[in-house]
This record gives structure tokens, C-alpha cells and sequence, in this order.
């Protein structure tokens, strides 16, 4: 098993999924000689050349339309967006469009789409370079919403994203890219979308996350378990529909439950996973849910001290898992 | 009178044909009406004075491999293109049985893998991506096709509109958009949408061709349309063409538009009316007699007759499908 | 005390908002001469003209964009969206700039912009002139959604809107249009945004929701009284933010909470409703919180059979109702 | 030398303001660059090689009344219309004192409303269409102004570009919209963002009046928008200008634009760069002179230096006030 980044395994599910099927291409602002801003096409378009390593317009609703009609002619774009916060003009494409055309074509047609888009804060990005746009889509039937957070997961979900026959939006966080890296396989793999996965198991309290957060809270198990508290962490790894399964058994499971996001919290995905627990779980819980999350304002702004608050980190999960374990 | 089809290599066959479907487009939606204030349909959405584009484009395309995404006034286009008069019933009874979307989505909402016709919806100008999407995608594979792509004229305003047609200017792909401009998006007129005299006078913009074209008449249409679909086989790139045609019905069953024009405005559009004036050029040319044209209306009324019947007695969709096609259902 | 319809609320209230402040404007698509699509408009391009009763181009993004620069310049504009389901293109504009303009700016620019859009199914409209949207923006800090259920709660929240500091998303169900009438005073008045409302008083089962359904619900609670089952229901009227007295009060008091929406059911705001009740309410409920809501499924099928399977009725929330009241 | 600044009603007095303007840019811009690579600022954006369009067109408008919304590079206009380089260097260091956002946006987001300088977002192209409604406000309450808007040519391809060109034209707005196309979009050339010649190209589809212009020019620029406002204040409605540019830097300090152009590429755009040829042509004509020069450097770099030296002193905004200015505060 070799040890890679997060973003080296964007880079690799890209790259092999390419060579695998000549029918997925990528396209997007600056993927092609520039390898995207951040890196993630990088070498692709040296290997597969200008026509399914595509520049486009700077225009996100054409990228996102024009990869549906590619994939209703049979083709499997994936349209890279610069950053998650840029989607926002393709949203009626994305919510009207991809998501809906299996469906109100009774089946007829389908948009095998992917939608890749680095999100997330930590960055020095200011307000539209650092947010989670996840809570926007978390309610679209006909949108899968996949956020890996392990270079493992990475690659397994974004190929299983690309040969999926239904549009998905790939949040990938971006201070994960070069920060976070895990073991991957040599022989090929695919993970299923729709599956949350225990990331560590433990007695005394359930911690539900996704994304960076998650190695957040494996952090601050590893701490906590110096002081005798036992934590179980479920990665949601896919948020929309949720694996409700998982959810409900993880939750059951200890009777103590920190529900966490990076997102603002009012209307966030695990308000979603809270309203699970509360219909499933009432007679299973020892405490009440507790979430915690970013504070109800627009975005984190771009000053350190002020980005740093806004923040999560290992600490303020830290304090939440003990007092829940303390309840 | 000059024969014009001749000219363009068209046989009198042919252009009866072409007359054929246009009229029979017309008397589809007559009958939408009709059905309508009978209380047995709920709503119409109406081609009335856009036949002659529609149909004349359709000619100008090769029906066996190219793709369109037509909007929801093509029913002379989608009828040329093949779709049947028993189908389109069933879609505006929303039956189970209508190819387009089983009912799921309003009358007029086309969408036709079989056709190679791009499931549309209601939001105005989303399908322009989708058809330059096509293109990109053919011309990936290498498939010499056009990608054919339709919307009004209060649509061209969309930013969809915009990115679609830059991508494929960017791109030089084989797509056609055709604007169908009957002068009103809803209340409101030319004035209040456009500040340019053409929309063609856009196409400019886009690096690509454009031409304004008489929308009442289907030889017009036919001409400009295969000047683009010849331009993008030789791989010269989209073009953006404008039918200048009128709206002769409401907005839909649910609009009353003497709220917002004139009853004098709207009968001096009809004098324009491209059925009525196609039906004359070719009577002046002797090529539609008054035989062949009695033949023709009771044919098509025998065939309205019929679907309308098939689709008055076909049953819904069940219910419970509601649930069905979220996502893909594997076996 | 006049007894009018919910849509003639609308227009009084656009009207007089209009009449007592010239920076008051109204723009969108036909609501000029026509006077909409709806008739909300109706008479206001007659009394106030073509100035400030504008007519806009086929073009969501422009007419929020364009709202937010007069806004800026100190009027305060009503923007229509012909449908809720056609606001998508606009997503950019209310997300990205309507949001967030007072926040970036720290304070120095704000944005008094009011978007009225018809929402709701029920109309025969399928797919895209039936949905409801308001979980796509209930989950963006510096917006308020306010989504009356009266002709009492229109008028007075459209006047608070429209008289708000910041941006509004006024959501109108368009089947209440006609439909739902009611009492309004004669003298002026405003309501509070942000404040749920008690509909009904009762004891055993607490209903929580809005728009249309909180007329079901009326209807359900009092076929409800008639078998001894006491039903209180809590209008929420504004979604984004939620009123979170009022929902902890309402669900304490019962102890059994009914939680209903027309949206489809995952990532809907009524799970920002069970999430507030799951954290501040374990030990007062007596049962777990249920949610009643669309399928997770695209949107409403036109077709009449369909349609119907797809919505709301008293029925579904009487039954809702009187298995909790068994619990 | 011809003396074109006479002939257009400048002074050598006015010129040599509109230089002294773009030399603090340009120095204010390269002493960003010196802070970032020495760790101080973790950003910079920049605006060489658009300075002289700026400028010029700052000169061309009303500074105590029109209405601006600049995007991310116009620090040559910013500077021009009003703000000063220690507002600029706390905005740099996101400081609290930061009158744009006190540090809440990324530098070169402008926003100043004492200046009716409207607040800039990340995203592209949003502020076309505000800048359009700041003129429709102005004309429904009767003030005879101009709004102008700026953005670049890869923001030209937005659906938002479209919108507001269109709603400007239909309302015959006093907008003025320049597009500062300096060849690149981050690394994506004209080639593959535009298939017109001409930005301008795209003016005859909002049939408003367009121009493209040398933006290394000051004069160019200032011709051209004050015809443009001049039109605006006749009510001859909304122009779409576009100054010829190119962009000497890197995209941002976090871009390595070798990546995708070549070093003989800039240097050969050096030579036509604004900031030198305006210097020549001041220097050929006698306005600018040695001492001149020498003292308006001198003053420059002690200016900015002292804006540095009080910007990095300032203490960051309190954490506490990422909550503050979500909605109104009422006392
Ligand atoms: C994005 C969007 N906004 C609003 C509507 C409502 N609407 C339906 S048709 C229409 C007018 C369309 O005018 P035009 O494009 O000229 O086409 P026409 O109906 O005249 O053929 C409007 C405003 C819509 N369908 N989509
Ligand atoms: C909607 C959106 N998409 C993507 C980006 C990322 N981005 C920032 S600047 C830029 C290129 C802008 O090019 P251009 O408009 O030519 O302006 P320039 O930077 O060259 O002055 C891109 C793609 C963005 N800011 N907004
Ligand atoms: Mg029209
Ligand atoms: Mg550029």
C-alpha cells in the first residue's frame, strides 16, 4: 500500500478512470495546462491531450450544463468547479436539470455527471474561497453529495462517482489536499456511495462528522482516550440521501451523540442526521444531541484571528466529546 | 407565382409534406383548445404561428441522426421529427403512455430518447447547454452530427443563453440555435426584452453566423437552417438564426392576452399566418388542389379523431410510480 | 374587519407599502400591464406607473441582481420570481451578494431587498411550478424567509419585509392564493419577522409547520376534537431564522410533536425543527418527533393521480395526528 | 511629439496627476509583492498593466457624484477615485481600520460607501448587474448620474454579463461597462474564452453603443468613457467599453503563470506597458521632468512606506466580531 495525499488520489481515481473509459473526460477552469488551481488535473492533460482535458469558458452553468448534455449523449464528464463557492451560478442547472431529467423523463434519459468542487476553510480563503455549499444540495432528490476524507476514500468514491449512472456533486476539502494522507491500495477499488463508515469505534460517545472534521475528532478520541472516554466516530462520507442505517445504529450505539460540521449550523446536513436520531433514537439517548458547528454568519472571514474563530479544531471537539461523556 | 421549391431541389411531394405537417400541427392545437375549455384537458401550450419555422427547419436536418431540444411551442418540429399525433395526445392527456414523460411533466415538455430528442423542463434555456454538450460530445467521438437547439426570444436573455453560446462559438461545435421570436415572452413585448433589432445581431458576439429569417415561411427556414447545418458538417461552428414569427394564441390556456394587445394587432399577425400563406402558394402553384386538400383535412381529422380518443381512454401512470426513477434501479 | 383572499393580502399590502413610501418599487417578469402571472400585481401599474412598476426582461439573476444595486442606492425594491421553481438562476445573486453585502462590508452596505415568489403545489403544475424551495436557502446566515399561511400573516409580514433592513425571501403558496381568505384589519399594521405563531391551542399533540398545511392541520384538529384529541399547532411563519422559543415551548408542552412540510422530506426545514427539538427537548418528549412530508422524490408529476399521491391533505395529517395522540 | 492631452482640455497639470496616480499604483502593487514573498501578507492581487485604463478612466467621470463598482485589480482606480494608500495597505493587511471590510474580504475586494464605491465579492460579474441597478435607482429617483462598472474578459462570458447588458439597454441606463481584458483568465487565453475579435463585438446585441480602446493609454481611456458618459447624461442609454490590456503579473501571488505563457511573452508586453510609455511621452513633451520624476518617487515611496508601517501596527478586528453585521443591529 502506498501512502498519498488527498488530492494525489483525485488525481489518481481521474487519472485511471480515464484510462479505463475513453468516454470520461474532464472539464473545467484551468484544468488543462495549468493542472487546476490547486493541482488536481495535473499531468492530465500531458496524458490525454486538449480534447477530454478541456479549458473552458469561465462560466460554471455552461460547464455544469454543457457536461449534462455530454452525458446525455453517453459520455461521462467530469465538470470541475473552481471552488465550491463558484457553483452557485450552475445551481439551476445542477437542482433543475441534472438532478432531475431521470425523473420527469420517466427513465428515458439519464446524466452520468460528475460535479467536482474543492470546499472548506482553513485556507486563508476569506468568505468565498472557504465555504461548505453542501447544505444548499442536501435537499435534491436525484443529487447524490459525496465528502470523502481520506485520500482511501477519496479515490474509492470518486470513481464510484464517475461510473455512477446519476449526476454527483465530489466536495472535496481543500486544506485536506495537502494536509491529510492515508494508505491506498495498489490493486484497484471502488467504494459504495451512500455508505458511512466507522472510522473508530468506541463506547461512551458517538461523534457523526464528514470531511476534515473527522480527523478532527480522531485527534481528539486519541486524547481522550488517555482520560478513560471511548469514542466512536461515524464519517458520513456520503450526505445526501444519508445512510440512515449507520446513523441510527451508531447512534444507538452509545447513547451520546456530537453531531459536527464545519458548515454555518441552522439548516445544516446534520440538522438532517439530528432529525434521524430524534425520530428513531428518543428511548436509545442518555443525553440530548448536541451539534457543533461554525457560527450563524455569511462565511469565515479572511483575517487570520477572525478566520481562526470561526474555525473548528481539535480542541472545541475535544471539550464537546468530554462534556457529553460527563452528561 | 416562382416556384422557390424547385428551386431548393424539392419536389412538389415533398412540399406537400411539409404543408402536410404544418397544418397538421395546427389542427393538433386547435383541438388542445377545444379540449381544454371542455374541461377534459387542463392546460395548452400552443405552436400556433410558428409552424412554418418549425417544420421547415425539421426538413433542413437529417431526421435519422441529428439531435434536437426542441422547446414547448415545437409541435410542427417534434411532429416532423417523428413523433406521432397518438403520442403527443397522450402527452397533453399526461397518460402513462406518453414517451415523453409518462405524464410527470406538463404537455409540451418534450423529450424522446428513441428521437434523439433531449428531455426538456421548464425552467427557459437550460437546453442550450445541453445541445452544445451534445456537440461537444460528438465531436469527441468523431460523429458528424448537428445538434439542433430551439427557445423564444424573451429566452435569449437568459445568461444560459450567453455561456451556451459562447461555449460553442469557443469551441466551433456543430450546434444550431434557432430563436423562434413571436414578439412576446408572456405580457411582455419586444421593447421591454431587447434593446437590439435582431437577435441574430448577437452572433457576432459569439464569433459565430447569424441570420434573421421570415418565420412564416418554411422554404425561409429550410434555407437557413441548412446554410448552418451545412456550415457546421464542414466543421465551421455554430450559428445562431432567428425565426421572426408571431404568437397567435395566448401565452398558454391559463393567460388572457387582451390583457396586455390588441384584438387589431392580433388579426393583422394572422393575415401573416404561414399556414394560410403557404396553403396559397401552393394552391397558386397548383400543387395543392382542392382534392389533395380535402383529402388532407379528413385525414387529419380521422388521425386527431383517433388519438385523441386512444388517449382520452389510456389510463394514468399508477400512482405509486411517483416513487420510482429518483435515481437508477438497478434490475 | 375586511375578509379578503390570501393574494388580495399581497397586493394591499404592496399597494400601500407603495403608496406611503416612494422608495417602494416593484419589478419582475409580466408585472406590468398584466399584473402578473397570479394577479399579485394587480392595479399597481395603473396607480403608480410604468416607473416604478417595471416590467424586466426573461431573467431571474438580473432582476435580484439589478434589486440589489437600487437597494444599494437606498430604495427599497420588491423583486418577483414568476415561480419560486424559476428563482434558481438568481441563486447566485441572493446567496453570494443579497446574504452576505452587510456582513462582507462590515456594515457599511446593506441590502433592504424584498424577493416575493409563488410557491407550493397543488395547481396542476407539475414538476417546476410546483415545488417548494425554501431548504435551498434555509441555511444562508443574513437571509430571512418568511412564508406566511393568512391573509392576517401575508399582509402584515410583506409590510415588515418590505420595511426590513436586509433581504427577504417572501415565499407565497399559490394554491392559498384563492383558496385561503381571512380577516385583516382596517387600520395598518405589521408583524414581527422571525416570530412563530400559535394557530391553535391544545394539550396533547403539537403540530409545527406553515404555509397551506397549517390549514390542514386546523382542519385535521378539529375533526380531531371530535374523538377528544387535543391538537396545538405553531405556524412557524419564518423559516430561516427559526423562531427557537417558540418550538421548545410548543414541544414541551405536549410532549409529542408532529412535524409537517410540503418540501420532500431529507434536508427540509422542519429538520432544523426536529434537530432544535432533539437538543433542547429529550426529556420532555413522551415520543419521538415524526416528520410528514413529500417523498423524497424530484417534484409533483402533473398528472392528477400523481399529483395527488405526491401531496399534503387533512387526511394524511389527521392520521399523522391521531397516532401520536395513541403513542 | 503631438501634445494630445492639450487637445482633449488637460493641463500638464491634470497629466501629471493622472501619472502620479498610476506610478503610486503601480509602486503600491510591486511593494504588495515584496510584503508577500517576505511572509507579511499571505495574498496579493494585482493590477499592473491595467493601471492606464483605470486612471484614464477615473479622470472621465464624476468623482463626488457618480456611482463605481471596480473589481479586484482596479487599484488604479480605486486610488484615483479617492482612496488612499494606507486605506489600501490595511485593506492588504486586513486590518480592523480596513474601510472595505475591516479584513472580513480578501484584499482587492473594494467597497467603500462614503466613496459610492459599491462592495465587491468573489465571484465574477456579479456587480454588472448591480452597477445597472444603481443607474435604474438614480433615474427612478431623477439623479442625473453615471454608473460604471468594471470586470474582465473572462467574466464577460458570464450568464450575469449578459443579463445586465440586456436589462441596461432595454431601460436605456446611464451604465457604463468596461471590460479590462487583459488576455488571461487566471491561465486560459482569448482563444478559449472568446470567439468575437472584440469584447465591443457583444454591444450591438444590447444595441448599445461599444468601443475598444488602448488600455495602456490614459487618454484612450479617458476619450473613451467620457464619450460613453456623455451619452449616459444625453439619455443615450448604457456603452460597452473594453480596454486593450495585458496583465504583467501572475494571476494572484498564489498563481506560476510560466505554467501556461512564456517569459518572452511578457517581456515583449512590457515594452507597450502604460506606466512607461505614458512616462515617455510626458518626458518627450517636457511635462515630466527629472525632478519631477524624482521627487514624485521619492514622495511615493514615503508614502507608502508609512502606509506599511501603520497598516502592519493596526490590530486586526476584534474575533469576537465575526458574529457582528449578519442583519441590522438595532442599538
Ligand atoms: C427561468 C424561467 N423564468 C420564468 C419562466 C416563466 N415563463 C414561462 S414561458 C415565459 C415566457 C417565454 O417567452 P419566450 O422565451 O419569448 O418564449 P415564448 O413563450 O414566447 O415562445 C415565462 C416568463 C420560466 N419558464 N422559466
Ligand atoms: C464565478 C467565479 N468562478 C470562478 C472564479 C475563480 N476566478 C477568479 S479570477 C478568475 C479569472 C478571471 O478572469 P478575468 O475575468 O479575465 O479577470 P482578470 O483576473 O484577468 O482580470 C477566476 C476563474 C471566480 N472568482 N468566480
Ligand atoms: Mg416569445
Ligand atoms: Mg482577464
Amino acid at each position: 500500500m502506498a501512502v498519498i495525499s488527498y488530492i494525489e488520489a483525485v488525481t489518481q481515481a481521474l487519472k485511471e478512470e480515464m484510462e479505463r473509459d475513453e468516454n470520461v473526460f474532464v472539464m473545467g477552469e484551468d484544468v488543462g495546462k495549468r493542472g487546476g488551481v490547486f493541482q488536481a488535473t495535473k499531468g492530465l492533460y500531458d496524458e490525454f491531450g486538449e480534447k477530454r482535458v478541456i479549458d473552458t469558458p469561465l462560466a460554471e452553468s455552461a460547464i455544469v450544463g454543457v457536461g449534462i448534455g455530454a452525458a446525455m449523449y453517453g459520455l461521462r464528464p467530469v465538470a470541475e468547479m473552481q471552488f465550491a463557492d463558484f457553483m452557485l451560478p450552475a445551481t439551476n442547472q445542477i437542482i433543475s436539470e441534472a438532478a432531475k431529467t431521470r425523473y420527469r423523463s420517466n427513465n428515458d434519459w439519464s446524466v452520468p455527471l460528475t460535479i467536482r468542487a474543492p470546499y472548506g476553510g482553513g485556507v486563508h480563503g476569506g468568505l468565498y474561497h472557504s465555504q461548505s455549499m453542501e447544505a444548499i444540495f442536501a435537499n435534491v432528490p436525484g443529487l447524490k453529495i459525496v465528502m470523502p476524507s481520506t485520500p482511501y476514500d477519496v479515490k474509492g468514491l470518486l470513481k464510484a462517482s464517475i461510473r455512477d449512472n446519476d449526476p454527483v456533486i465530489f466536495f472535496e476539502h481543500k486544506r485536506a489536499y495537502r494536509l491529510i494522507k492515508g494508505e491506498v491500495p495498489d490493486e484497484e477499488y471502488v467504494l459504495p456511495i451512500g455508505k458511512a463508515d466507522v472510522k473508530r469505534d468506541g463506547d461512551d460517545v458517538t461523534v457523526i462528522t464528514y470531511g476534515l472534521a473527522v480527523h478532527f475528532a480522531l485527534q481528539a478520541a486519541e486524547k481522550l482516550a488517555g482520560e478513560g472516554i471511548s469514542t466512536q466516530i461515524l464519517d458520513l462520507r456520503t450526505v445526501y440521501p444519508l445512510d440512515k442505517e449507520a446513523i441510527i445504529a451508531a447512534a444507538q450505539k452509545t447513547g451520546k451523540v456530537l453531531l459536527v460540521t464545519e458548515d454555518t449550523k441552522e439548516g445544516s446536513v446534520i440538522s438532517e442526521v439530528a432529525a434521524i436520531i430524534a425520530e428513531n433514537c428518543l428511548f436509545d439517548l442518555d443525553a440530548p444531541v448536541k451539534r457543533l458547528a461554525a457560527p450563524d454568519a455569511p462565511a469565515m472571514p479572511f483575517a487570520a484571528p477572525l478566520e481562526k474563530t470561526f474555525l473548528l479544531n481539535p480542541e472545541k471537539l475535544e471539550q464537546a466529546i468530554r462534556d457529553l461523556a460527563e452528561f | 407565382m416562382e416556384n422557390r421549391h424547385h428551386a431548393l431541389g424539392f419536389s412538389d411531394q415533398d412540399v406537400l409534406k411539409m404543408y402536410d405537417i404544418m397544418l397538421t400541427a395546427r389542427r393538433v392545437d386547435e383541438r388542445l383548445w377545444l379540449l381544454n375549455r371542455a374541461g377534459k384537458i387542463p392546460f395548452v401550450v400552443s405552436c400556433q404561428g410558428q409552424e412554418a419555422a418549425q417544420v421547415g427547419a425539421a426538413f433542413a436536418l437529417n431526421r435519422e441522426k441529428d439531435y434536437v431540444a426542441p422547446y414547448y411551442r415545437d409541435y410542427g418540429f417534434v411532429l416532423a421529427w417523428g413523433m406521432t399525433v397518438r403520442e403527443m395526445m397522450l402527452n397533453n392527456f399526461a397518460r402513462g403512455e406518453d414517451p415523453n414523460s409518462a405524464g410527470r411533466q406538463m404537455p409540451g415538455h418534450f423529450g424522446y430518447k428513441k428521437l434523439r430528442m433531449l428531455s426538456h423542463s421548464s425552467p427557459v434555456t437550460t437546453q442550450n447547454p445541453h445541445a452544445v454538450g451534445v456537440a461537444l460530445a460528438a465531436k469527441l467521438k468523431g460523429d458528424d452530427i448537428v445538434s439542433f437547439v430551439t427557445f423564444g426570444e424573451g429566452s435569449a436573455n437568459q445568461g444560459d443563453f450567453h455561456e451556451a453560446a459562447n461555449f460553442a462559438g469557443v469551441h466551433k461545435l456543430p450546434v444550431i440555435f434557432m430563436c423562434e421570436n413571436n414578439h412576446y415572452a408572456i405580457s411582455v413585448g419586444l421593447k421591454h426584452q431587447l434593446s437590439c433589432d435582431y437577435v441574430s445581431d448577437r452572433a457576432k458576439g459569439y464569433g459565430m453566423f447569424g441570420k434573421t429569417f421570415d418565420g412564416n415561411d418554411p422554404l425561409a427556414a429550410y434555407l437557413a437552417v441548412k446554410e448552418a447545418a451545412d456550415r457546421a458538417h464542414r466543421g465551421e461552428g455554430p450559428s445562431l438564426l432567428e425565426a421572426n414569427c408571431y404568437r397567435l394564441t395566448p401565452h398558454t390556456s391559463d393567460d388572457n392576452d387582451m390583457t396586455y394587445r390588441t384584438k387589431a394587432e392580433v388579426e393583422e399577425a394572422k393575415k401573416h399566418d404561414g399556414v394560410l400563406t403557404f396553403a396559397a402558394y401552393l394552391r397558386e402553384l397548383g400543387v395543392l388542389t382542392p382534392e389533395r386538400e380535402k383529402e388532407m383535412e379528413e385525414r387529419i381529422r380521422k388521425e386527431i379523431d383517433e388519438a385523441t380518443d386512444y388517449a382520452e381512454k389510456a389510463p394514468f401512470a399508477d400512482p405509486m410510480t411517483v416513487l420510482r426513477y429518483v435515481y437508477e434501479e438497478k434490475d
